[in-house]
């Protein structure tokens, strides 16, 4: 299986990313791709900009863990889990994931799983830079709800 | 042993990661988190409470009653917002 | 709500249908597509080409149903649903779905919502060409359940 | 009436689509498939299964008892295999 993790400031390209990914390959029937933006207003209150917060080692172990994971429970072909950090401005993107497989429902499952981790278990941390202010973004609820769906092992730490 | 802060814990805290000889009586995180609360203002506003605050012993995360014997480094943080 | 539906001989650009679908927006937060490939084997068995038969005005009309029915389930964004007809061979895209949304969620159900739909119920064949015969792609029973288990009310054909 | 054949029902048939002046007797889709497997061998041949055949009236999906009163355009073909 080809993986691709990658914890970087620069902006990145999908196109390009999944392009690599398949390159060359006739046993991939089954592409999907979730792309994370930054959007111009948290809760109605329009933003500036969002600043990534990040734990680099422990972040990309932790991106690593889960993809095993994802290839233990279903046949995947190829991952790729890009993340950006630092300032990110609405309208950029902030992270990807992409899962090819043979079939459809195999790259959706595997998407949803690794986003549903990444939201809840990779050390990244989002501050909101509106006029004049600064604020920590809240974890959800929902979040953590989605991640635990996954749970078949009592192995979660929180 | 090193400890480490992220977003607003590093922020209440003032610094990012320090070097800090424990006493020898601390045996969880939870118990780190009461004694780091005792260090003066900002570590008691960083630690006010120690329930929503998450921790990782040598990058994997942990729940607050894990013992900290042998660990390298503990980081604490908020819940996770990435993605 | 941005709705591209098009059935085409030719191969699409899913960046660039995806850039035109976020251009100028900040109200998109999550991006899911899909791709569907060709692959170079059916079965466990080689294959040159798949012919991709449709009925085109009646494909149409049913996407754009599926579409509005997603549009009326989840707060959409924006949705594309680009299908291929014709000689297509391994390695081609064969389909593409896009779903855009304020959260991830919505995207990632939408997303499917639409694929389990365009497998069973847009007229579309595939017809298998391989060294020295041709034969029809036989309908899957898990699509037709995967498809089911969005069904609220009882108006399936099927 | 305006018929209409896909993928190997239209290969047995052996035309994509044909105009027919149907039996006033005629009531269901089901009817018209029986009616239609007596029009010759080619015909018996893409009939010969009517449960794993679908239709569609004007461009909807139709279950096999659906009256046919009013149809402009009676599309018969398998179950799809597109996406």
């Amino acid at each position: 299986m080809s993986v691709i993790i990658r914890l970087q400031h620069e902006a990145f390209d999908v196109a390009a990313e999944t392009a690599a990914l398949m390159r060359g390959r006739t046993d991939i029937g089954a592409l999907v791709t979730f792309t994370g933006i930054c959007r111009g207003a948290e809760n109605g209150d329009p933003i500036v900009a969002l600043h990534l917060e990040h734990f680099p080692d422990m972040a990309e172990a932790e991106i690593a863990r889960h993809v095993d994971d994802a290839q233990a429970r279903w046949p995947l072909l190829g991952v790729i889990v890009i993340h950006r950090y630092g300032r990110i401005v609405p309208g950029e993107d902030i992270m990807m994931v992409a899962t090819a497989s043979p079939h459809r429902q195999v790259a959706f499952a595997a998407a949803e799983f690794l986003m549903d981790f990444l939201k809840t278990r990779a050390p990244f941390w989002k501050r909101v830079e509106s006029a004049g202010a600064s604020s920590w973004v809240d974890a959800k609820a929902e979040d953590d709800a989605a991640a635990q769906r996954w749970d078949t092992r009592d192995d979660a730490a929180e | 042993m090193k400890l480490r802060y992220f977003a607003w814990v590093r922020e209440r805290v003032g610094r990012g990661e320090e070097e800090i000889a424990l006493p020898a009586d601390i045996g969880t995180v939870n118990d780190l988190m009461s004694w780091l609360a005792g260090r003066g203002e900002e570590y008691a506003h960083a630690f006010e409470n120690p329930k929503i605050i998450r921790a990782a012993i040598d990058r994997n995360h942990v729940r607050p009653d894990t013992a900290i014997a042998g660990a390298q480094e503990i980081a604490f943080f908020p819940p996770m917002t990435g993605g």
